[in-house]
């Protein structure tokens, strides 16, 4: 289990190491699309694809964001302090607690395949940045939802659909899947919204099936659960039924974990921790 | 180091337990699937987030500072209320398993209201009347004796027979009116502590580095406040104590029972290098075989030893 | 990191000091040429060791235990009582430097005989309400918020108009209730926070650590209820709050201040990485000129600041 | 002045370092003496001579001694916490904090001198066995309360002197020091009764009149005062008129330092702070 690994790195000696919200000052706000922007920040943390941070809005909430880039966010607007988030210029100021979470584990090399949908493409885009992902699947619900602009065609292999068509090939992201040879990659990531993800899921599980290759577990999936504390000790990210924190077990699981999930793609819980519907980028 | 005569059987306030270390209320508790999960990685028993009488979503964030040597923490008692009767579910073979529900409520009539939600599905209570950062639960209750009372009565009735721990705020002029309340209100044991009011600002937001403001203090730092309340409730009652806050080494274990604590619970420990294994890698080094050492002991002679000294 | 605009004056409670550090009360303040030298190293000002109406030796070894990230004392209050007085000669030109003598009673006619002592010698008064860890002293007055006004009442009487600072102790349910006592009584200003109850316990020894059993944690570790404590206060009373309690660094003196207080004090630091250089490294981060840096302020406009979120 | 040398090691970083009391098991219990014992435990402490540790007697006080090897103390028995300690055989256990104060500096080599009274040899000791004490002068009352039997005479040129003449020269330690040639060392410490040690230093301060080089301050004194804390924060063993720290700035200093100290060899501080007799060993 993912957890044994990242918390097996020393014995206990009764420490307990901080973790601190580094304030740091926005540096540029780009302008992904309509409903999502980026954040530069004047702060670079070292991190691993998939890492993610709770970003402190003052006065609003702290909320958890993956790292588009070592010093940057990307984020969509959809409540409170995403919006409070939207209002913040360039000078002002915001608290980052990072990195957290496991990250992408792609090994030393091989051939690395992203699937994003939406927003999920955030996480992602360092595998890019960083010149290791093969091919990228990006799906989004029209063109000018698209992120990132042209950078992702520049450092892979990029391929994009749209609920609309208004760009790439019009329907789901999944729908590309079919154009590639999925056995040829060593990792396959993926983040998106959950009902995507299940989507992806099922398609590497019919393919493992029809060319008897465990390819679940070559996909890692990048979840999304409600998170109050985002270090591991609340308990308000924990999955079924293993109970694994998405926040610090995660957020980046392997598809044969996923796949035991009895609430992925069914079900997540709110704020209370009453179960709701599940969530997702 | 002084060790543990492993036995078969811990019990401890009226509790079955599997070893002497126990997950703490708030702590990872908030799904049954995730108290399945500590319990499986060697928890001697599991305490549930505190539930309360209505869902409560609790406070903005930053709801954790995770500060060198310490937790501050203001939640704000988020719990689904009764919707998490059903989370129990996940834990395999619950009859059999040392599971305790925290609960809190405003008034005597919530503790009895949720007590009995529970009261046929989990091996004891504990009730939370010392959160010191909850307007009108928690430490509210806990800060008045006559209040303590009433809502233990209650909850002891609801119980059904059930052991009920009553878990008490640092907070006070005085720890032991409290525990004395609760101890002639029928409790079975008194926990000590719950989190030590505390602030940390940013300096660079100029504002409290917490949603809510103030919050809670938990982890190594308040340890040697934790032994002295331990301390000090071994004196002046005679229900077992559970000691709880900062404990993180098996030594910090051998330390709070010699104190006079039967058991302990571990929080912030989960945050520490051994993380959600903590449990197990205490016990590993907790434990011997009698004979084993010439330091190992049977835990009923080391609990409240110093007290001899 | 914030820094505060270098001044000729700062006043804090009435007391005119050289910087926002002050030396804390019993730490290095049993000699006149130990408070000299602090000064010398840069302190703000200086307070005496607690000084009583009889002598005491206070209680046996040990009485010190250094923690990781904080200090555990129980030294018992010992003072050489009127003894002291000559004390004040090593310091030089007294008459012109910021020394606050620290005093304490069992009752009012105490307070008022030991400030008498001192009356034309210092630049004010400290009054311990607050030690936790001697018997009829100290906390046992600031628990009871009526003996902290005819305590309070009778120092300032004996001070001969000079301020007179209370300090108070967190072992209480509401530091607020002995702070107003304190107001009302004319202090110039309260202190918080003297030490936490604490105890710890040697398990290969079986008994606790200090010679005296239970005693109070300072440093690192209770910072963050220090500042919990000064942001209570500061919406509670009028008057000037010191801080005190696990002050490190500069910029947990620039926290300090935004929780409310107009100045600090220092007394486990020593202990630190600059050992009695803590005050002069400290005043050497925190103070720029006017205009140095964006982040540079005065000191009047980040006193509770935080308040304002 | 040695503290800002001893406390500069680092910056400010707001950390505070435990000074743990080591509870050790007594191995040895040597009668050195009638009212002199070695007690030997079972840990080594690293340490440079002079430098002492915090003594804890369970149950009755915790007192300084000087540590007359890594590890074990020599004590003598004056009042209740040494008393207890004579009680004490091998088995028990007691608490040491270590290394703690300054301890000689004498360069590395160098002819170095040793005088000392009483159990004042005890910290000068591991000059000894370590080999880099060239010539020891020892005082005692009389030949029965002379320490460590022959293992002195076997690491150094032991000169003795007796107050009553049972062994060696019949007199004071100071009149020892006529017979070797003060100015051929280059480190001279001293540990032993302050009048003794008052002593010591004035025919320094003489000698160096006399040769117009200074003595005084290749003279290191190990001090005694009262001490409660031991470790620097409490102000019980503060001397006059610099307020130096015995336990932490010192407990050795240089003889110009203790020169300048107006209570050197006239008055100390009892335990609530009072003058009162100057100690010594
Ligand atoms: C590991 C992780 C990485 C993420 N990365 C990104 C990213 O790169 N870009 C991006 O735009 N979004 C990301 N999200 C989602 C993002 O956290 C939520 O959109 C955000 O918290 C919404 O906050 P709000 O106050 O604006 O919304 P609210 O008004 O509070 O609620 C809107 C919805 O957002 C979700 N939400 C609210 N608060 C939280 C929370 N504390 N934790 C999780 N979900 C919450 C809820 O499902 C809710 O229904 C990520 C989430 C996780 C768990
Ligand atoms: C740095 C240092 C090194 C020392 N090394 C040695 C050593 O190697 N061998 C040795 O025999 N003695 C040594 N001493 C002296 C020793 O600490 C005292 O003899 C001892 O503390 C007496 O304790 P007591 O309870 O037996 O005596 P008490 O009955 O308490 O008093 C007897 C006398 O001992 C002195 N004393 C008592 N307590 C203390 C204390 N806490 N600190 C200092 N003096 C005290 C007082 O002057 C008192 O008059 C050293 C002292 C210091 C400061
Ligand atoms: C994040 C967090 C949430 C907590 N929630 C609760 C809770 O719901 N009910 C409760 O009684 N105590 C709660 N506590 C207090 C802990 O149960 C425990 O008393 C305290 O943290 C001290 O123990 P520790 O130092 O081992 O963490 C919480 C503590 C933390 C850190
Ligand atoms: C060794 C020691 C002795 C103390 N003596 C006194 C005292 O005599 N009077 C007093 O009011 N406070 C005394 N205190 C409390 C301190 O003045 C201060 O309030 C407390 O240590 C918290 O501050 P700090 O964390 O900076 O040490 C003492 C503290 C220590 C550690
Ligand atoms: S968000 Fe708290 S445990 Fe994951
Ligand atoms: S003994 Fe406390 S400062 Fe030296």
């Amino acid at each position: 289990m993912n957890t044994e690994r990242n918390e097996k790195n020393g014995r206990n000696n009764g420490s307990l190491k901080a973790i601190p919200s580094e304030i740091v000052r926005i540096t540029r706000v780009i302008d992904e699309t309509p409903s999502v922007k980026t954040f530069e920040f004047d702060k670079d943390f070292e991190f691993k694809a998939g890492q993610f941070c709770m970003v402190w809005v003052p006065g609003v909430d702290e909320i958890p964001m993956g790292l588009s880039a070592a010093n940057a966010i990307t984020v969509q607007k959809v409540g409170e302090a995403t919006e409070a988030l939207f209002k913040l210029n360039a000078g002002d100021k915001i608290g980052i607690k990072a990195p957290l979470g496991n990250g992408f584990s792609i090994g030393n090399g091989g051939r690395v395949l992203a699937i994003a949908g939406g927003v999920g493409a955030a996480p992602l885009r360092p595998l890019v940045r960083s010149g290791r992902c093969t091919t990228f699947l990006l799906g989004s619900r029209t063109a000018s939802e698209i992120l990132y602009g042209d950078e992702l065609a520049q450092g892979t292999d990029l391929r994009i659909a749209t609920d609309d068509g208004t760009k790439g090939h019009h329907g789901f992201v999944t729908d590309l899947m079919k154009e590639v040879d999925l056995l040829s990659y060593n990792s396959i990531c993926v983040c998106g919204p959950e009902i995507m993800m299940r989507g992806v899921l099922r398609l590497l599980k019919e393919k493992s099936e029809d060319t008897n290759t465990d390819l679940v577990s070559r996909g890692q999936f990048s979840l999304v659960r409600y998170m109050k504390c985002g270090v591991g000790i609340c308990g308000s990210c924990c999955l079924d039924p293993e109970g694994l924190r998405v926040c610090r077990d995660g957020p980046v699981f392997a598809g044969d974990i996923v796949e035991k999930s009895r609430e992925f793609g069914t079900y997540s819980r709110d704020a209370s921790g009453s179960r709701t519907m599940p969530g997702g980028h | 180091m002084v060790r543990i005569e492993k036995t078969d059987k811990v019990t401890a306030g009226g509790v079955e337990l599997r070893n002497h270390m126990i997950l703490a209320a708030g702590i990872l508790g908030t799904t049954g699937a995730s108290l399945n999960r500590i319990l499986n990685l060697g928890a001697g028993g599991v305490i549930t987030k505190s539930i309360g009488p209505e869902p409560k979503t609790g406070h903005h964030g930053p709801t954790v500072c995770v500060l060198d040597g310490a937790v501050m923490n203001a939640m704000g008692l988020p719990n689904p209320s009764s919707n998490f009767v059903s989370e129990l579910d996940a834990i395999e073979d619950i009859g059999s398993k040392p599971v305790i529900a925290s609960i809190f409520g405003g008034n005597p009539e919530d503790f009895s209201k949720v007590a009995s939600w529970f009261a046929g599905r989990v091996r004891g209570f504990e009730l939370n009347v010392s959160c010191p950062h909850a307007e009108g639960y928690g430490a509210q209750i806990g800060c008045n004796p006559d209040l303590v009372y009433d809502c233990t009565k209650a909850a002891v009735k609801a119980a059904g027979g059930l052991p009920v721990w009553v878990k008490l705020t640092p907070n006070v002029t005085d720890i032991t009116a409290s525990a004395k309340s609760a101890e002639r209100a029928g409790a079975s044991a008194v926990v000590a502590i719950n989190t030590v009011k505390a602030m940390r600002i940013s300096t660079e937001l100029r504002r409290p580095m917490l949603g809510n403001g103030t919050g809670g203090l938990s982890g190594p730092a308040v340890f040697p406040i934790a032994v002295r309340c331990v301390w000090d409730l071994y004196e002046a009652v005679k229900i077992p104590i559970i000691g709880c806050g900062g404990v993180m080494t098996a030594d910090n274990v051998v330390e709070m029972m010699m104190a006079g604590a039967s058991a302990v619970e571990i929080g912030s420990g989960v945050l520490g290098l051994s993380g959600v294994n903590i449990f197990k890698d205490i016990a590993a080094e907790l434990y011997a075989d009698a004979g084993e050492g010439k330091d190992t002991v049977k835990a009923e002679d080391i609990i409240g030893c110093a007290h001899e000294y």
